[in-house]
């Protein structure tokens, strides 16, 4: 494993007053898949947010590739951070088209470079062919998380915030959206910061796993460290 | 000079009765009405029909104004059961509008533009209240009884359902309230009180036409609401002092020439509504952000 | 507190005209005049004009030294509403102890009578011209005709002219509806019909609606009566959506909005007689001064109230030498002892309600200048 | 024919509420600000173009000050009155009435500045001939048609099809997710609020030319762009323009039955019908945020 390229400590930020995230310590290795896992309100969602720069932090610093930062969207973007939010990351009015447009937009990409980016990621995804010109709306839940996963890849992001993508996805559909990202990630050495919930299909493609309660990670190991179910109820 | 404060004081009490009745709807029900101004208008009217015709008798004059308004407080509750936000104020807006217009157009109840002249001064039980300090009591025992009736109200249950209602109408009706028929009730008592204070403010002006009842005055009404503090008993009266003495204040102001005076007046006054809003958006005596 | 707050006043030996902000002096306690126009909204053009041709006035009186005690013009915004005309008054008369009221409009005079007639304050009317305003008060004075004379007037004149059929516009409010009746009246009397009658309100900006209206009525002329911006609106919308009959209004059109408007050329309206020929020295001495500052002719307006300023000057400067004090009372007394007094245009009679009569012309708009039909 | 004169009418007054109305409705689309002075765009516009033609400069030239004036009061509007105000989280009632203070500023500083008086400028353009008999047309009426068509299609296009165009739309759907995307939110807001303002300029001077202006006219227009944007459906620019022709359309028609004070009352029982029966408007733009 070589050296941290996105990183926190001492972390803390919160909504009008309540307090979420409580001295957070994490780092993410280059090239290293790690699964954040944890109660709902545990602040898995308000940590990726806080990295990413939607949320100003009450305290703590944040590092990307060993240099402290404020981070603000726009730039973390432009670093090569793509960010799949929770919940479906399209704009339902908006056609698959367009939102790829938006993606292109974001990252400044133009003209021939723009058109090479998007059929790499319909290579990667062929199923958003299909429905290129529907509106997202008209999608189903597969089908527009799989429109936000390559909406993100469209940047060619170094390190990928992903916020519970299984949600609403039956099992195997989920495995058959992530198959190509783990792909993608061994082929570039891309990083991935994981939350989710479905500890099993997140687990089979982790490096590593850190488990939040209450505003803190508790736990930092292996995912076989935790492969034993009853040390994971426990720490639940 | 005595009689020119008291001329205030006793619109101050009116208008502070006013924003108070609105209150119950802004800061309470979260019913973000800009026709305030109609039901005050119909208490007016109504009360100036009864001095005219029947009596000046304050009390008479007062409940008359109040039960024409809650009556007819209906045309408010029927847009406020169907829609919310920004669209209500939309709504609500058609309706001053289209008042507005009646307001002009109902001659024979009305006077139209020219208004209702020769109101007779006030009585109470037969004694005459044409002092103004004797009518300036009553103005702040209206005041007071208002407020007091508020304040009951509002802490109890029908109150904490109201403040459910606004904070989340999903919720309450998820508890079991009727949404419904609290809203009514909500635009029925701000409406009342409203025009109570038309009935009011008719004997105090001995004059009433259609341009006391305007948009501007709606406005001029949500803003004292707004700039004192929703949801508070002591807002909307802080916020009625300032918007009311503001203008009068200004009429003072030295060095201006008197074919400017107005618009600089206006001006002031405009910004000094825009600036309270930038600088203290909950209002002067609003709670702290974020505390609800 | 008064003696602290600055209050306007006539300054001495400043430009004609203007105005000039000093301490009240506590020695010589002024005698306080109010105004009570509309300063601000869309009727502010009347209250510029009134307190121009009040300005001038008080220029003269202080000059002349007519009186024992300075002159004070304390302003008031009535905002054009009967609620600010209460208010204002309410202040004037309690606060700034004025003695004499410059008022203009219907809608705030009806409001703000009352209050000057308990406190006993002279009110005088020189721009609203509202029938019902002729014996509002006995406080209450009009140095205007009132639009039942206009009417009157130009009846004959229309039906003379071969225009019988007349589509009238008017505000719907006691002003409009005096002026309606009027023509109801009259207008048959002379041989003439109405085609239409198009009420409108003060708020309206859209004409072309009841452009389209009144062509359909097919009158021989038209006549509109509002006031201030709305009727150098109505005159550009109804010309523009291509009614070409003549247009003929009342005294309300002598303003600079409906004067420099193109559309408005060839316009009739009544206006009481602009005495600028008349050759004695009251009114010489106002046409001089005011053409050395405005480069223009006055209107009747300026005239009003010039003329309102200067019987307030000469009433106390009786009352005084008399050795009585000038209030309410005294000065209403005055007048309807001495009854005739020279004025700007002439000698005007008073008559037992305090209304001066004049006589009225029919002009009409060249080059954006009133000529003289008749 | 008194009928079809009143179409017209309505419909020249109608394309002109659309396009003011479609401005307000693209700043509230976009960036969910109920934007209550957006009528003093247009008086600001409406002002400087007439100071500017009376000042003898070319129409042209006129029309890009007052594009100006327009688009910086807009962007004034957003960067010092409610950025501040959101900021501190006031409520949206908090946004109205720092709006009408600014409204009656700008309405006193057009008092100041330019007068009280009813201004307009003189062009032949709105001078109506007979057509047909009894129906009178200006051309002004087909300059206002084609200008309005001309800015809707470049509207939708734009919208439709630039980059921008499509950021804005995703910023009226969910400006946290486009955050999230990487984009501006704030850049973007600006924006909306340039162009929304921009879109009050050609209705100000089409109005100055026809109607003519007075000072207080920031309030009618700000109504009538309100009532329309309702009617058509909040946020929706269809919805604005096809709000505007109602509403024009409808204040002209009820003067064949009824006298012209109803005319403005027409237009706001349309409203108060269109919230009683069918409170998402024409085009039906969600009523949930």
């Amino acid at each position: 494993m070589t050296g941290e390229v996105l990183g926190c400590s001492g972390l803390a930020a919160g909504y009008g007053g309540r307090t979420v995230l409580d001295g957070v310590d994490l780092s993410l290795a280059a090239g290293e898949v790690l699964c954040l896992v944890g109660h709902n309100g545990a602040g898995k969602s308000t940590l990726l947010r806080t990295l990413f720069g939607l949320l100003r932090p009450g305290a703590g610093t944040i590092r990307l590739d060993g240099t402290a930062l404020r981070p603000a969207p726009s730039a973390m973007a432009r670093a090569g951070i793509g960010y799949v939010p929770e919940g479906r990351g399209v704009f339902p009015g908006l056609a698959v088209r367009e939102i790829f447009t938006l993606a292109l937009h974001a990252a400044s990409l133009r003209g021939g470079e723009a058109r090479a980016r998007v059929e790499a990621v319909i290579e990667l995804l062929p199923a958003i062919r299909g429905f290129w010109d529907r509106r997202a709306a008209t999608l189903s839940g597969g089908q527009q998380q799989m429109v936000a996963i390559g909406r993100a890849l469209l940047a060619e992001p170094r390190i990928l915030l992903m916020d519970e993508p299984s949600i609403g996805l039956a099992p195997k559909l989920f495995q058959d959206l992530l198959a190509p990202v783990r792909r993608l990630q061994q082929a570039r050495g891309m990083s991935i910061l994981l939350v989710e919930q479905n500890v099993r299909a997140a687990f089979a493609m982790s490096d590593r796993v850190a488990v939040m309660r209450s505003g803190r990670i508790i736990f930092e190991g292996l995912p076989s460290e935790l492969d034993d179910h009853a040390r994971l109820i426990e720490l639940f | 000079m005595t009689a020119y404060l008291l001329n205030l004081a006793q619109l101050a009490a009116i208008f502070g009765l006013l924003a108070a009745s609105l209150n119950v709807l802004v800061g309470y029900g979260g019913i973000f009405s800009v026709a305030h101004a109609v039901f005050f208008g119909f208490g007016a009217y109504a009360g100036a029909q009864i001095a005219l015709n029947v009596t000046p008798d304050v009390l008479l004059v007062s409940i008359g104004g109040g039960l024409v308004a809650g009556v007819l407080s209906l045309a408010l509750a029927l847009p406020a059961l169907r829609v919310r936000g920004e669209y209500f104020v939309v709504a609500s807006l058609g309706l001053q509008m289209v008042a507005t217009t009646i307001f002009i157009e109902a001659e024979p109840v009305t006077g139209g533009l020219g208004g209702l002249v020769g109101i007779p001064p006030p009585q109470l039980l037969g004694f005459s209240l044409a002092s103004p300090w004797a009518f300036l009591a009553v103005c702040l025992a209206a005041l007071l009884g208002g407020l007091a009736t508020m304040r009951v109200l509002m802490r109890g249950s029908f109150g904490r359902s109201l403040m459910a209602l606004r904070d989340s109408e999903s919720a309450a009706e998820a508890f079991g309230k009727n949404v419904a028929l609290l809203k009514t009730l909500a635009v029925a008592l701000g409406c009342t009180i409203a025009g109570v204070a038309g009935g009011l403010f008719a004997l105090q002006m001995a004059f009433v036409n259609v341009e006391s009842f305007t948009l501007d005055q709606s406005v001029l009404v949500l803003a004292m609401v707004i700039v004192g503090g929703t949801g508070t008993l002591a807002g909307p009266l802080v916020g009625t002092l300032l918007l009311l003495l503001l203008p009068a204040a200004l009429t003072f102001l030295p060095g201006i020439p008197p074919t400017e005076i107005g618009a600089v007046q206006q001006a002031i006054y405009g910004l000094a509504m825009a600036l309270l809003m930038i600088f203290r958006p909950a209002g002067l005596a609003g709670r702290a952000l974020g505390k609800r | 507190m008064i003696e602290r707050r600055m209050l306007l006043r006539a300054g001495l030996g400043a430009a004609a005209g203007g105005l000039a902000l000093a301490h009240a002096r506590a020695e010589a306690e002024p005698y306080v005049l109010g105004t009570l126009f509309p300063m601000a909204g869309p009727n502010a053009e009347y209250g510029t004009i009134f307190t121009e041709g009040a300005q001038l006035a008080l220029t003269h009186l202080t000059a002349d030294k007519l009186l024992s005690r300075p002159l004070v013009l304390k302003a008031e915004d009535s905002q054009g509403t009967p609620q600010g005309g209460a208010v204002g008054m309410s202040k004037l008369v309690n606060v700034d102890h004025a003695l004499y009221v410059l008022i203009g409009f219907t809608g705030v005079s009806k409001a703000a009578a009352p209050i000057g007639t308990r406190a006993k304050v002279v009110m005088v009317n020189g721009g609203g011209v509202g029938p019902d305003l002729a014996g509002l008060s006995p406080y209450y004075w009009n140095v205007i005709p009132l639009a039942s004379a206009e009417v009157s007037r130009i009846a004959p004149f229309l039906v003379a002219k071969g225009w019988k059929r007349v589509a009238l516009i008017y505000m719907d409010d006691p002003f409009g509806n005096g002026l309606r009746k009027s023509m109801q009246s009259d207008l048959p009397k002379a041989g003439g019909e109405i085609a239409g009658l198009f009420a409108i309100t003060p708020a309206e900006q859209q004409f072309s609606a009841l452009a389209a209206k009144v062509r359909d009525a097919r009158p021989d002329v038209v006549y509109f009566a509002s006031y201030g911006a709305q009727q150098a609106q109505i005159i550009k919308q109804l010309r523009d959506n291509g009614i070409d009959q003549q247009l003929v209004t009342y005294s309300g059109a002598l303003i600079p909005s409906v004067r420099s408007l193109p559309q408005a050329e060839g316009l009739i309206f009544t206006v009481q007689t602009a005495p600028w020929s008349a050759t004695d020295p009251v009114t010489k001495r106002f046409l001089a001064d005011w053409q050395a500052t405005h480069k223009d002719l006055p209107s009747v307006y300026h005239q009003n109230y010039y003329n309102a300023v200067r019987l307030f000057g000469l009433l106390a400067h009786g009352l005084e030498q008399q050795g009585k004090p000038v209030d309410g009372d005294s000065l209403r007394a005055e007048l309807l002892r001495v009854r005739r007094f020279a004025l700007v245009g002439g000698e005007g009679t008073f008559d037992d309600l305090g209304d001066l009569s004049v006589p009225i012309d029919i002009e009409t708009l060249k080059g954006g200048q009133p000529v003289k039909l008749d | 024919m008194l009928l079809a004169q009143l179409l017209i009418s309505g419909i020249q007054t109608g394309v002109l509420y659309a396009l003011t109305a479609a401005g307000f409705a693209l700043i509230f689309g976009a960036t969910r600000i109920f934007h209550f002075a957006h009528g003093a765009a247009y008086a600001l516009a409406g002002y400087g173009f007439v100071f500017a033609v009376r000042a003898g400069w070319s129409w042209p030239l006129a029309a890009l000050l007052a594009t100006v004036l327009a688009v910086g009061f807009g962007l004034f509007m957003d960067a010092f009155v409610y950025r501040p105000i959101q900021r501190h989280t006031g409520s949206f009632f908090t946004v109205f009435v720092a709006a009408f203070g600014v409204v009656i500023v700008v309405q006193s500083g057009i008092e100041i500045g330019f007068g009280r008086a009813f201004v307009a400028v003189t062009s032949p353009l709105t001078h109506a001939s007979a057509v047909l008999p009894g129906l009178y047309l200006a051309r002004a009426f087909w300059i206002a048609l084609a200008v309005a068509v001309v800015m809707f299609g470049a509207l939708g296009l734009f919208l439709a099809r630039t980059r921008t165009g499509i950021a804005l739309r995703a910023l009226a759907e969910n400006p946290d997710l486009l955050r999230a995307y990487g984009l501006s939110a704030r850049r973007l807001s600006a924006l909306a609020f340039a162009l929304g303002s921009a879109l009050a300029v050609p209705g100000a001077v089409l109005g100055a030319a026809t109607t003519g202006l007075s000072p207080s006219v920031a309030s009618h227009v700000m109504l009538v762009s309100l009532a329309a944007s309702v009617v058509g459906g909040i946020g929706s620019l269809r919805g604005a323009a096809v709000g505007g022709l109602v509403l024009g359309v409808a204040e002209s028609l009820v003067v064949s039955v009824l006298d012209t004070q109803w005319s403005e009352a027409a237009g706001f029982v349309v409203l108060f019908a269109f919230i009683l029966f069918r409170p998402r408007g024409i085009f039906g733009a969600a009523l949930a945020r």
